[in-house]
């Protein structure tokens, strides 16, 4: 009976997982890709999407929910690029520059995300959503009219011939794996864009260190409950801002990580999917949209971009149509949120009813008056007794 | 102990909310290392008089307070809680106010923690130090001992039974170094009578060491048992400012509740016919969170009225909410010879039963809509009144028509005062609004009528119309009503019979006419020892 | 080290750390903007069009460690370089006679034209700003000319940016 | 004065400054030579194309299920019963009432299983909404390529199999409603009278449904869950029906949708639509926990009057296209001013 109900817990705490791995383990027979090959992709996808992926823990850790709202800083990442492109600045430099620009605006784009959710209590993620659609008209505004016009583009390569916007894709070449390659470990058949690992490992420790400091656990007591941190006089909105601007600034290093190692820019598309592709990678991880640790990015990353890799190749084969691959990926990063974010409502409905349980019932009918009471005077006397 | 040096000192108090006089001239002292008993019914002053020493936001925001509060002879006004808590003052409330997800140490320090700064801290703020964890439990444990009792500073405090919560909240009081005066609201509330032995225990050595205390509780034995002295406020007056020795929890009751017997009790002399038994209650529990039930059983006759008072969180409330289906509830509840399937409002309803609810704008009105929606809508919904029936009856209108109707007849006949039927129903003042809500609950017409604080934050004349359109009702309907109250006088005006409630279960029941110390003894929560003594007599 | 924020000394303190960051932040952003700026090398085997030097019959030229260029009489190829300071190495084919040259780039011109025969004889400048004729028009011309580049769906009422309308930022690399 | 102020504050700024836009642009279209007419007869088109999915907002609103961001569910009903209709081949208007007859199953089970599924996560429906909704979607983009379909006009040419993109109803029921007692004044000016008596068919028919008993516990479950709960209500009941009668709109919308525009649009088409009609009745007026029939025809009027008048008068004025870029700063914009507003959440 208990191992069962145990089963039966650790089933649903960890469904997404379960779910994810079981699909994917069925679909790689089927795609014909070999280990090595797969394995490669891993690593690679693992160098260029982590990064992203890590920047959605701090507000989860202040109670904030998945941050969509980290498309503002994939966009301000974009600037910075546009930036370092059009003064043709190349290499692990350029990268540099461009995060050096991108800073101050995400960090503007991450207040106004921090001010508009704190005036969304509880409706956290959908207004997060939302507001990334709004900032991108915004961005496409000075993107698409106010470059070249307004605000000088001294390079005529990255502007429409109209004279002023820029290009709808924009070729990085100057700064194409630049960081990938600045340290690339070859072993076998296999290579290892150390460098870029190593930022990414920069950014673990530093997460991990910031939960030590006393902001971290601010944002930890904010995040479990707003009212009791208000009460002992930890200033909650001002911690909540500052938890999306740190996510939005990573997210833009993320966004110049994952630009640089694919060596292109859609312009005005890159950033529509990033948060999808990273929140989607964290809940396969087997985060919840209130608890997620840095294994959980990792596992996630691999898990979801195993199914990437051979759901297109098993549609082929399975079913003559690379399409069905395509659609069923996003069908699974989509369902997998909503799955997730589905379960996560549901459990902490029963977690509250089985919080209760204890004041249902009367125990033992009659002798009713000392039964309910019992209990916990029992565990009261054991405690004291420790 | 080194009592008797005065600390803290309330001098000539009083404080209205909006003209209505909440606290009349509060004089007393509190002396270094002294427990001072404060007791009183609900509505006494005990919080008001908390809340102005606390300078909380609303007592400025109502117009301040008059009088003085001295600490150490010197006049203070504090402006929020947290210059209370610098002062040394600290608060341990009814609810805890702990985070579960933390550790016994990360709570009783929350928001004082050890830090060590780090290099970051010129970059970014104060707040980039890292935490000394350490020196945190060390500090956490220093807390712990001074309390005397044994708590895990590493346990996370969801996994806690309720007692140690309470520890943890007063270690996180006595933590701050300057604390000199703690004030414990109800801190026994939620424990078992042994838990709150240790707390009594631990409380008796803090004062030892110095520590001041104002303990709040309506459970008078563990006031006679931890105090030095006692005060009572009744109706926002000081009645009784006395040292505990030789003081009995019948005194201390009879000061509580003691007035005279209102004088229109008298033409309540009238002849009562009651009916045979209509609503039976046996074992009910009711999970309402704040207001638990755990075991109740009682009865009502027809045509009865039948009372339900108690302090608060003490789960009267809780009983017609949980009759009535409104929250999770067990237990055998019988109407006439029908059992009533609890968690179905629908089927409570269609039996003939009706709620007025004490939380009027959270359940019993539609604020956003109109008096005809408010008023007709439970009787639309469950006995099919007010609607056009079309194309045979497949389809239902509303009857705009009848349902003005039936809302002007009650507009007239309760006196509500509106512009027109159509007002919204947040547009209404609270007396009328719950004018509102008897008009609903009558709209149905109920054979018993369940009312929960009908007179709860309204006006003196409104009051009096409410109570007399329930007693027209039980007069000249015949409907059997359970009225809850935490106002005993005016249980004790209307009722043919009132029951005292206390943690959850029926303290005792009274004849109206009961002596006032008889009701104020069973708040206490003497209720055992009371119902040996019956027994034995 | 320690402090509050309240302690005036340290509030100064911090005041100058912020004013040193912000300065090293502008200043790094100098820096990579020095160091990383990409300038196109034309490299050129002609004749001086003053006549002081003549082209050479066969030459190797690599720019720093990248791949060596032929260049023939009257030939003309790029590299690409980052940076200003760079070793040029040339070869004479017919006869293995190796010259090493260092060259500063100026900053803020990216097109730049070397001649061979200059650096070879040690003549100055050997290095000049490329003014073309016209501008470059790149192979990518045209592609944002219709409005539909900001809504891959086409027709009006499906364009408010698709969130799986366009493809992932992923290729879906086979 | 005191009053006006009021009134301003209750209909937000938000839209007061859209409404006066758009008659700036009304204003502004002669000047630059903008027909008028032509204009507002493209108003009045897309209006009746878009109005139902607005309409289907009003519902799941009302019974406090908030925005139906899924509304793609119900998209994907009608596009069932769309392509069920031409796979038989039904012409005319057999075809298009056939489609929303064979649409109706789908968009009940559909919808009661949605309901279900927003019934366990009371609070969070909105963010849920959305992503059921893409994930449905992505989901129906596999069976469209996979269901048996084999009428020529729908498939794929070079494949023998799956489904187009672009399916064009021509010798269907191409503007079945829109021709119908159709009256053209001038040369530029048609009234799509048979288009618009539909839209306010379903109008008057949701209209009539929330005066009933039913709508009118609905309301009140929106209105105050503990209220109609205390009244006998289930909730959980009342929102699922809600929540069906939205997606059944959604159905009826697309085809309604699909006639005027002239071809049936699949796979990733229906992700798009919800976000346009939660930002029209929002323009309308509407807020996140009420909205009425006035705030769905202002507020389709409204949204697909700018969706007109911006492009052609904008685009003439300042020689270039920001209509698009305008577009989604103001229906995001609006839709976030919506979502920021206090209100109080059901639980």
């Amino acid at each position: 009976m208990s191992a069962k109900r145990s089963f039966g817990r650790f089933f649903t705490e960890n469904a997404v997982v379960i779910i994810f791995l079981l699909i994917t383990v069925l679909a790689v027979k089927p795609s014909g890709l070999s280990l090595t090959y797969i394995i490669q992709e891993m690593l690679t996808r693992l160098g260029r999407n982590s990064f992203l992926v890590l920047a959605l823990l701090l507000p989860i850790y202040a109670g904030m929910g998945l941050n969509f709202g980290m498309t503002l800083g994939a966009m301000a990442g974009q600037i910075g690029l546009i930036f370092a492109i059009n003064w043709n600045i190349m290499g692990v430099p350029g990268i540099a520059f461009a995060a050096l620009i991108g800073t101050p605006i995400s960090i503007f784009m991450g207040w106004v995300c921090g001010v508009v959710l704190n005036k969304a209590k509880g409706r956290e993620m959908v207004t997060g959503y939302i507001l990334a659609y709004f900032i991108n008209g915004i961005y496409q505004f000075v993107v698409l009219y106010l470059m070249g016009s307004i605000i000088p583009i001294r390079s005529p390569a990255i502007l429409l011939s109209r004279g002023y916007g820029i290009r709808n894709t924009l070729n990085l070449d100057g700064v194409r794996q630049s960081l990938d390659n600045l340290l690339m470990l070859k072993g076998g058949p296999f290579s290892l864009p150390l460098a870029t690992y190593l930022v990414i490992g920069v950014l673990c420790l530093f997460v991990i260190w910031f939960k030590k400091t006393k902001l971290g656990q601010d944002m930890r007591a904010v995040g479990h409950n707003m009212a009791v941190a208000d009460m002992a006089g930890i200033p909650v909105d001002r911690t909540r801002i500052i938890a999306i601007i740190i996510s939005t600034v990573l997210a833009s290093y993320g966004q110049i990580i994952f630009l640089q190692n694919m060596g292109n820019v859609a312009t005005y598309n890159a950033h529509d999917q990033t948060s999808f592709f990273a929140v989607a990678a964290i809940l396969v991880g087997g985060a919840s949209v209130k608890k997620a640790t840095i294994p959980n990015v990792f596992i996630g990353v691999v898990l979801l971009h195993l199914l990437f890799v051979v759901s297109p190749r098993a549609g082929q084969n399975l079913f003559d149509s690379a399409m069905i691959g395509e659609f069923f990926r996003q069908f699974i990063g989509y369902g997998v949120i909503a799955l997730s974010l589905v379960l996560y409502a549901w459990r902490s409905r029963k977690e509250a009813l089985r919080a209760r349980e204890g004041l249902r019932g009367l125990a033992v009918g009659a002798t009713g008056v000392a039964g309910v009471a019992k209990a916990p005077a029992g565990g009261g006397a054991g405690g004291k007794a420790t | 102990m080194e009592q008797g040096t005065r600390l803290l000192s309330f001098d000539h108090v009083s404080k209205d909310f909006y003209g209505n006089k909440v606290l009349h001239d509060v004089s007393f002292d509190l002396g270094r290392g002294e427990i001072l008993g404060l007791v009183g019914e609900n509505g006494a002053g005990k919080t008001t008089l908390m809340r102005i020493l606390f300078g909380m936001p609303l007592i400025a925001g109502t117009g301040g307070y008059e009088g003085r509060i001295c600490i150490d002879g010197e006049e203070v006004r504090f402006k929020s809680p947290f210059d209370a808590l610098d002062a040394g003052i600290g608060m341990v409330q009814q609810e805890f106010s702990l985070i579960p997800g933390f550790t016994t140490t990360e709570n009783i320090l929350l928001n004082r923690e050890s830090m060590r700064p780090s290099l970051m801290n010129d970059v970014f703020g104060d707040r980039m130090s890292t935490l000394d964890r350490p020196d945190m439990r060390r500090r956490a444990q220093a807390a712990i001992s001074k309390l005397g009792v044994a708590l895990d500073p590493d346990m996370l405090v969801s996994e806690m039974p309720v007692g140690h919560k309470q520890f943890t909240e007063i270690a996180r009081e006595i933590n701050r170094e300057k604390t000199r005066i703690l004030v414990l609201d109800e801190p026994t509330a939620v424990l078992t009578e042994s838990e709150a032995d240790v707390l009594i225990k631990a409380l008796r050595g803090l004062a030892r060491q110095g520590i001041a205390m104002i303990f709040i509780s309506h459970r008078l034995h563990e006031v006679v048992s931890v105090a030095d002295r006692i005060v009572v406020l009744r109706d926002g007056m000081l009645v009784k400012d006395t040292p505990v020795a030789g003081v009995s929890v019948r005194d201390i009751a009879s000061w509580m509740v003691g007035r005279e017997v209102s004088s229109d009790r008298a033409e309540k002399a009238e002849e009562r016919r009651l009916g045979a038994e209509m609503l039976s209650v046996e074992h009910l529990w009711v999970d309402m969170p704040g207001e638990t039930v755990r075991d109740m059983s009682f009865s009502v006759r027809q045509g009865e009225i039948f009372g339900i008072g108690g302090l608060a969180g003490q789960g009267k409330l809780g009983i017609p909410n949980g009759i009535m289906g409104l929250f999770p509830a067990g237990g055998t509840v019988r109407l006439g010879e029908k059992l009533v399937p609890l968690d179905n409002p629908r089927a409570a309803l269609q039996m003939g039963m009706g709620f007025v609810s004490e939380d009027r704008r959270g359940v019993g009105l539609l604020l956003d809509e109109s008096l005809e929606w408010n008023i007709a809508f439970t009787a639309m919904q469950i006995h099919e009144k007010y609607l056009l029936p079309l194309l045979g009856g497949l389809i239902k209108l509303r009857d705009e028509k009848s349902m003005r109707k039936l809302t002007e007849e009650y507009v007239g006949m309760l006196d509500i005062k509106c512009q027109s039927p159509r007002q919204k129903a947040k547009e209404l003042s609270g007396g009328n609004q719950q004018k509102v809500c008897l008009a609903k609950a009558f709209a149905i017409k109920p054979g018993l009528l369940f009312v929960s604080e009908p007179t709860r934050g309204i006006d003196v004349g409104a009051k009096r119309l409410v109570l007399d359109a329930l007693r027209r009702s039980n007069r000249e309907y015949g409907t059997t009503i359970v009225m809850v109250s935490s106002e005993l006088e005016e249980l004790r005006s209307i009722c043919d019979r009132v029951a005292i409630v206390d943690e959850g279960r029926i303290a005792g029941i009274l004849p109206p006419h009961a002596e006032p110390s008889e009701f104020g003894l069973f708040m206490a929560g003497e209720r055992l020892a009371h119902a040996e003594e019956a027994r034995g007599a | 080290m320690s402090g509050t924020a309240t302690d005036p000394r340290t509030f100064a303190r911090r005041l100058i750390v912020h004013a040193v960051l912000l300065a090293a932040a502008v200043g790094l952003a100098a820096l990579f903007f020095v160091t990383g700026k990409g300038h196109t090398l034309l490299i050129d085997n002609k004749d001086a069009e003053d006549g002081s030097v003549q082209a050479i019959d066969g030459v190797m030229v690599s720019v720093d460690r990248q791949e060596a260029l032929e260049l023939y009489r009257g030939d003309r190829d790029k590299a690409v370089v980052k940076g200003q300071a760079h070793t040029i190495s040339i070869e004479v084919i017919a006869d293995g006679t190796k010259i090493r040259k260092k060259i500063r780039l100026p900053i803020g011109r990216e097109m730049l034209l070397l001649s061979v025969p200059k650096l070879a004889a040690g003549l100055e400048p050997s290095v000049v700003p490329f003014v073309p004729a016209q501008v470059v028009v790149s192979q990518e011309e045209g592609a944002g000319e219709s409005s539909a580049f900001t809504s891959p769906g086409g027709t009006p009422e499906t364009t408010i940016v698709p969130p799986g309308d366009a493809p992932p930022p992923e290729a879906p690399s086979p | 004065m005191h009053n006006v102020r009021q009134l301003v504050a209750d209909f937000g700024w938000p839209r007061i400054i859209i409404f006066i836009f758009l008659v700036l642009l009304f204003v502004g279209a002669p000047i630059v030579r903008v027909r008028i007419d032509s204009s507002l007869a493209d108003v009045l088109n897309r209006f009746g194309q878009n109005g139902l999915f607005v309409l289907a907002m009003v519902p799941m609103v009302q019974s406090g299920c908030g925005l139906n961001f899924g509304l793609s569910i119900g998209i994907i009903a009608g596009l069932l019963g769309a392509t069920l209709s031409v796979q038989l081949g039904l012409h005319g208007f057999l075809g298009f009432f056939g489609a929303l007859l064979f649409s109706i199953p789908f968009a009940v089970l559909f919808g009661w299983l949605y309901g279900k599924l927003l019934n366990k996560v009371k609070g969070e429906e909105m963010t849920i909404a959305m992503y059921v909704g893409f994930a449905g979607v992505m989901f129906m983009c596999i069976m469209w390529i996979i269901l048996p379909y084999t009428n020529p006009t729908m498939i794929w040419g070079y494949a023998g199999k799956g489904l187009r993109t672009t399916i064009t109803v021509e010798g269907y029921w191409l503007r079945i409603l829109n021709d119908f007692l159709a009256v053209r004044i001038g040369e530029f000016f048609v009234f799509p009278t048979g288009l618009l008596l539909f839209v306010a068919l379903l109008c008057s028919l949701l209209w009539v449904f929330m005066k009933t008993k039913t709508g009118t516990a609905m309301t009140a479950v929106g209105s105050n869950p503990d209220y109609a709960r205390a009244a006998g209500i289930s909730i959980d009941r009342m929102r699922t029906i809600s929540v069906i009668i939205s997606t059944m709109l959604g159905a009826a919308g697309i085809l309604v949708y699909e006639q005027s525009f002239g071809f049936i649009q699949l796979y990733t088409a229906p992700l798009a639509m919800p976000l346009s009609a939660v930002a029209a009745i929002l323009i309308g007026g509407a807020s996140v926990n009420k909205a009425s029939m006035v705030n769905v025809m202002v507020g389709a009027f409204l949204f697909q009057g700018l969706l007109t008048m911006t492009p052609s008068v904008i685009n003439s004025a300042l020689q270039t296209d920001m209509s698009e870029v305008l577009r989604i700063i103001i229906s995001n914009g609006m839709i976030l001013y919506a979502l920021t507003r206090k209100l109080k959440v059901a639980t």
